[in-house]
């Protein structure tokens, strides 16, 4: 009953996809376009966050360097899209391996504090290699070229063809991260969360975990940095800075930490409800404020959770089969 | 040599339209409904604007808005745009490029803009040049100050669609120059901001100094980070190096700051002569009011009492009424933006885009800041801003700029093809 | 040369004393709630404007604004732990930090509606203005009285926590809040209490900023808050020695930073703050774990 | 007899002035339930600590099955068989009674690295976990959250999760505290099956002298960190000096 409906779902919501590529309007696209992005960067974020309890002050840093890595890759090597997301992709690969490895050593306030500083390191060099990164102005002029695959070619130019694009790019983070977070892996990851001291007395190198789950964050942080990348066909140096970090952590708190659609419900909210606040307000900020602590307050479990728990009452369900992957 | 052609007969356009227009004498600029009986357009015309409005710079938000927003009660008194309603939205651009793109792509796509306008930063402003490709929609620029914008997004790739009415960094870097070249300072210095307009400044100002006077050298730089509160290290860096000349790049707030602290360190009493190419902006001027020394060169965008003519002083007048304000310059550049849209649509009879640009290439405009030409190969706007030595001046609160010297934009701006001999000053 | 060394040195020592007059109040704070508070910037740019605005009312007096205006503030730090935060103390850090984060923009968009978006150049004190030469070079009055007040702080605080019935409540309370409670403090209460001071001394550290940086403006707040962040977690998480320790290091290093190696001077504090998270994430004077 | 399981060679650990563990040499083997006893501050949670890697001890080595294992991290002594459970509750309380389980069963089976797969669908896990579930005497509750259960159904699950490493020696932190008579029993009949089958060499601390002399075929006496009895239950009832040392206080030998 409950997985027909789930698969039910799932087919709606790709086929809304697909009807909102073919038949949207150019703005709709974009913003939609952007949700996805920031959907693959919260969701890939949340494998760290609410997955597995650590709070990150710094994924902008790999949002960037993915953003940045494909953009070089771009300029000077190759502009095939798949080669440069993949430049991309290793880039920020590199670099939360290497920084993860420094900041899985603390836990809580600390690995915040760590990933803050580490984030704002990069951002640093953003900023000060000039020669390398064009420093406050980016990288401008990422073309979006068709993507050759031998035979034939697929044209990414125009807003609707970029679109499907990140559409697959989308559906296949959904898909990868569903399964690594419902994996024997996920299921550790949990325990860490739970009870990071009694993973190591169930034989399980703690740390290495860990710094897994930071590495496959920080690569789909880079994933969605390098699409963006592609989407504004510029870079921005803004985007490592902490400020950055802390969307995915809005997002996922306004959709419901540890559920696995709350990211992906955040971003849609996050996005729109600015774009509202926006058309009636320059004070957004204030709007903004007044709406998280609003969620803070009084909807913790966020979106998802409200949701849930209504469902639950309806259905007059217990609460144990209930929660979400 | 055809384009050098082309910007020679601008500039006599430009003489002969000064001459004409000065024959007509002030109030060209006057509300006259003369547009009433022409061909209407269909529809508003609709502009989305979009400036920074949170944040330590949020006051240059509120002077775009002011310019704007009495331009648009003028021009809609007068029978607005060939009859047609000129409508205006703002929005935030904050600092973040996504920002300034998605605001960009909700004005055209989902407002429906005929035309955009504003951009405080130069990295939004260079984020923009494709997206406003796609979006075919003309943008006049008014405040972010790259030369990369017009020289390479412009002229390079074509993108026609982009204009720029305010002055670029020729006037801060080159027209800087010009001045320098004749004070007695042989050595230079700058403390500047650390990103690409303060170090594109700053080279330029070099470039064109050493070519002019020889002899000159530069011997020190410091650069601050963006929202630097505490300058004194960079001065003490400036102080060690014991230059004749500093030059200062520094904006907005910042600028305050930095003159403050640099004058409780001394050093304008040990540096003689000091350089503030955006030192005219009413923020940094009423800001610092009494604080700010005298004899510092300065000079902006636009500067209230330049053109000293009735036409801008009947402005200027209109403006302080309107808003209990004298206008900055990004006031005046907003202000005129809209008269821009209101000229070229008018001669092209359309709102258009690719009529539109062809009107506005080469097109003159009568504004506050005097005439301007959109020179047609990189759609920079031409006209001429002074610099001035700061002097107190009991009818206001705060310096003004007193002794003044033009360095004409023909003179100091950066000529196309952009490369090669001969396109940089001094021709 | 000396006189160049002595100045930077000059300047890395006001600098630093100025960022411990914010920070001071955000170790407290976390040393004593456990609460990393983003809205400590919010409160120092409140403390700011309201002394502003008191000074201006009442006739140019700084000390009298001085005075006043923080206790403004401290009326919204009271209802903000009173009515927001005390309800978050049992959750994640993520809450925490958000709940005040939240706070940040809702100050900055208020304060940019009530005082205006641009920004305000404030007046110098009467009686500190002007500057005396060490050396050949004119050091500002201000900065030496910054520098006279930082150490007066931390010594006052050190003498509180130390010396007084209440100091020994407040530590005992930090360090293990349900035997406070069982021997009879009142918790909550002392949280606010500790909360409110906290914030009496943000908004000091911003009535004391405005001359000191020459202006206010609407998110001045956000660059500080960084800065005292980096000092909070180098001195070693709610240590106020260490933050104080802490504020002169990120103030020197500033400062010699800039002048001497300009390209990474931002890159050195993160580059410092990292290596003290990894190495001794206790602090200069914290005890190990 | 063959070679010990664990051999403790010279061990030495001081917290300052404070000395916890002097000159300890033991050897556990195979089969042995052992229990450790002692007056509070006597050294006994050290001990466990250094056996199973959560401190360090300043000199002395630590051999299990031959191998130098003093100074290996927790989880690779774990790997080798050697584990514990906790004085506290110490569970993953927001998961399930199955997944609690199942965590240190997907280590001993090596797929706690698998990514692409979907844990539902191993199957060979599962059987083991309702094993050793069925085993303690959880079996019905596998779906209920762990923070769900009572306290004693909780250290049964402790018990399990320990088990469920695959553990050669197992050292049991009080594995009783907090337990209704019926759960105690349970536990303590679980062990002894346990024991029987040899898998499992079990070395408890307790504080229940009925529950350590109905058990234990083993008492250690540990006192100032020092071994003061070594022996079987009447050799440890006869000792004289644990009867000293346990003179001033309520306790029945």
């Amino acid at each position: 009953m409950r997985k027909a409906f789930v698969i039910t779902l799932c087919i709606l919501s790709l086929a809304g996809l697909i009807l909102l590529g073919l038949y949207g309007t150019r703005f709709a696209l974009y913003l939609a376009t952007r949700i996805m992005i920031l959907s693959i960067f919260a969701m890939g974020y949340n494998i760290l966050f609410g997955k597995t309890g650590l709070l990150s002050f710094g994924h902008g840093a790999f949002y960037a360097v993915g953003a940045y890595g494909m953009a070089l890759f771009s300029l000077h090597i190759n502009p095939h899209p798949l080669a440069c997301i993949v430049a991309g992709l290793c880039l920020a690969f590199i670099f939360s391996l290497i920084i993860g490895f420094f900041c899985v050593r603390h836990t809580e306030i600390y690995f915040a504090m760590l990933t803050l500083a580490f984030g704002m390191m990069v951002f640093s060099l953003i900023w000060n290699l000039r020669d390398i990164t064009g420093g406050d102005d980016g990288l401008v002029g990422i073309s979006r070229a068709p993507i050759e695959l031998g035979l034939f070619s697929i044209p990414i130019a125009k807003a609707n063809q970029f679109y499907f694009l990140v559409v697959f790019f989308f559906v296949l983070s959904i898909a990868v991260i569903y399964v690594i977070n419902n994996s024997p892996f996920g299921l550790v990851l949990s325990g860490i969360r739970e009870n990071d001291r009694r993973i190591e007395f169930a034989g399980l190198p703690l740390r290495k975990f860990r710094l897994a789950a930071f590495v496959i964050s920080g690569v789909f942080a880079g994933l969605a940095g390098s699409l963006s990348a592609l989407l504004e066909s510029n870079t921005d140096p803004f985007s490592a800075h902490w400020s950055h970090s802390a969307e995915p952590i809005l997002v996922s708190l306004i959709g419901g930490i540890q559920t696995f659609t709350g990211p992906l419900i955040g971003s849609v909210i996050f996005v729109w409800l600015r774009e509202i606040i926006e058309r009636f307000t320059q004070n957004w900020m204030l709007w903004f404020g007044l709406i998280l602590l609003l969620i803070i307050m009084g909807f913790r479990g966020g979106v998802v959770g409200v949701l849930s728990r209504i469902h639950r009452i309806i259905l007059g369900s217990d609460t144990q089969s209930q929660r979400i992957a | 040599m055809e384009e050098k052609g082309f910007t020679r007969r601008d500039f006599m356009k430009a003489g002969l339209l000064t001459a004409a227009a000065s024959a007509l004498g002030p109030g060209v600029l006057r509300p006259t409904g003369l547009w009433a009986g022409t061909s209407k357009i269909k529809g508003p015309i609709k502009v989305g604007y979009q400036a920074i409005m949170s944040g330590a710079l949020a006051g240059y938000g509120e002077f775009h808005k002011m310019g704007v927003i009495m331009a648009a009660e003028e021009i809609n008194a007068s029978g607005g745009i060939a009859g047609a309603k000129l409508e205006v939205q703002f929005r935030d651009s904050t600092l973040k490029k996504p920002q300034a793109i998605k605001n960009a792509r909700y004005f055209v796509d989902s407002w429906g803009a005929d035309f955009l306008a504003g951009v405080d930063s130069s990295g939004q402003a260079l984020a923009l040049a494709p997206v406003i490709a796609e979006l075919d929609k003309v943008i006049i620029i008014t405040h972010a100050a790259t030369e990369k914008l017009t020289e390479q997004q412009v002229y390079k790739k074509g993108i026609r669609q982009i204009f720029r009415i305010s002055s670029p960094t020729y006037q801060d870097g080159n027209a800087a120059a010009f001045v320098a070249k004749d004070l007695p300072a042989k050595s230079w210095a700058t403390i500047s901001p650390k990103y690409e307009y303060g170090y594109t400044c700053w080279r330029m100002f070099k470039n064109t100094l050493s070519i002019l006077k020889p002899g000159a050298s530069f011997i020190a730089e410091s650069w601050a980070p963006f929202g630097t509160t505490d300058f004194r290290p960079h001065i003490n860096t400036i102080l060690d190096a014991k230059p004749d000349g500093l030059y200062s790049t520094e904006w907005a707030g910042e600028l305050i700051t930095f003159v403050k602290q640099a004058k409780q360190a001394g050093l304008f009493d040990k540096i003689k002569h000091v350089m503030f190419p955006v030192g005219a902006a009413m923020d940094v001027l009423e800001g610092l009011g009494k604080e700010m020394p005298d004899n510092i060169w300065i000079s902006g965008r636009y500067f209230f009492l330049y053109p000293d003519n009735n036409q801008n002083r009947e402005w200027v007048a209109r403006f302080k009424k309107r808003w209990n304000h004298y206008p900055a310059y990004v006031s005046e550049t907003g202000y005129s933006a809209m008269f821009a849209i209101k000229k070229a649509v008018e001669e092209a009879g359309s709102k258009e885009t690719r009529k539109v640009i062809n009107a506005m290439e080469g097109m003159m405009l009568d504004s506050p800041a005097g005439y301007r030409i959109f020179r047609k190969e990189d759609h920079q706007a031409i006209y001429d801003v002074p610099w001035g030595l700061t002097k107190t001046d009991p009818r206001y609160p705060f310096k003004i700029m007193g002794k003044q010297i033009l360095v004409p934009a023909k003179d100091c701006f950066n000529r196309p093809p952009f490369e090669g001999p001969g396109t940089k000053p001094p021709f | 040369m000396l006189t160049s060394v002595v100045h930077v040195c000059l300047a890395g020592l006001s600098t630093g004393m100025f960022i411990w007059l914010v920070a001071s109040g955000l170790t407290l704070i976390f040393g004593v709630l456990g609460v990393l508070n983003f809205a400590h910037g919010s409160f120092y740019m409140l403390g700011a404007y309201f002394c502003y605005t008191l000074l201006r009312v009442m006739g140019n007096n700084f000390w009298l604004g001085l005075l006043l205006g923080p206790l403004c503030v401290c009326v919204v730090g009271y209802l903000i732990e009173r009515y927001f935060l005390r309800y978050v103390y049992h959750l994640a850090l993520p809450y925490q930090l958000l709940l005040t984060f939240a706070f940040v923009l809702i100050f900055d968009d208020l304060v940019k509606i009530v005082w205006g978006p641009g920004s305000i150049g404030s007046p110098s004190v009467a009686g500190l203005a002007g500057s005396v030469p060490i050396l050949g070079r004119n050091f500002p009055v201000y900065n030496i009285f910054i520098m006279v007040v930082g150490p007066l702080v931390a010594l006052g605080m050190w003498a509180m926590l130390e010396r007084t019935w209440w100091g020994r409540i407040i530590r005992a309370s930090s360090s293990d809040r349900e035997m406070a409670s069982a021997i009879g403090v009142k918790v909550p209460a002392l949280f606010t209490a500790v909360f409110v001071f906290g914030t009496w001394l943000g908004a000091v550290g911003g009535g004391l900023a405005a001359p000191y940086v020459g202006l206010l403006t609407p998110g001045m707040g956000e660059s500080i808050i960084i800065d005292a962040f980096v000092v909070v977690v180098i001195g070693g998480l709610g240590s106020l020695k260490g933050a104080f320790l802490g504020a002169l290091i990120i103030g020197l290093l500033s400062s010699f930073g800039t002048r001497y190696i300009p390209t990474f001077d931002m890159f050195l504090t993160f580059i410092l703050m990292a290596a003290v998270l990894l190495w001794k994430p206790e602090g200069f004077f914290g005890e190990a774990k | 007899m063959t070679e010990p399981l664990m051999e403790v060679q010279h061990l030495y650990k001081a917290f300052g002035r404070v000395i916890t563990a002097e000159d300890i040499n033991l050897r556990f083997h195979r089969g042995v339930i052992t229990s450790i006893i002692g007056p509070n501050g006597a050294g006994k949670s050290t001990f466990i600590n250094m056996m199973t890697g959560s401190i360090p001890p300043d000199s002395g080595r630590i051999m299990f099955e031959g191998k130098d294992i003093t100074s290996l991290p927790i989880h690779k002594r774990v790997r080798l068989g050697v584990c514990r459970s906790f004085q506290v509750v110490d569970v993953f309380p927001e998961l399930t009674v199955f997944e609690n389980v199942e965590i240190p069963i997907l280590a001993a089976q090596r797929r706690a690295w698998k990514m692409f797969g979907l844990v539902t669908n191993e199957r060979s896990v599962h059987e083991e976990v309702m094993e050793i579930l069925t085993k303690v005497g959880l079996d019905a509750n596998a779906d209920l959250l762990a923070n769900a259960l009572s306290h004693g159904d909780q250290r049964l699950l402790e018990v399990a999760i320990a088990l469920a490493a695959r553990p050669k020696l197992l050292f049991l932190d009080e594995p009783t505290a907090g337990m209704n008579p019926i759960e105690r029993k349970r536990i303590l009949q679980g062990i002894r099956e346990l024991s029987q089958e040899k898998k499992t060499t079990f070395v408890i601390v307790e504080h229940d002298m009925d529950i350590v002399f109905a058990l234990s075929e083993r008492i250690i006496v540990l006192h100032h960190g020092e071994v003061i009895s070594d022996g079987t239950s009447e050799q440890t009832r006869t000792n004289d000096r644990v009867r000293e040392v346990y003179l001033g206080e309520e306790v029945d030998l």
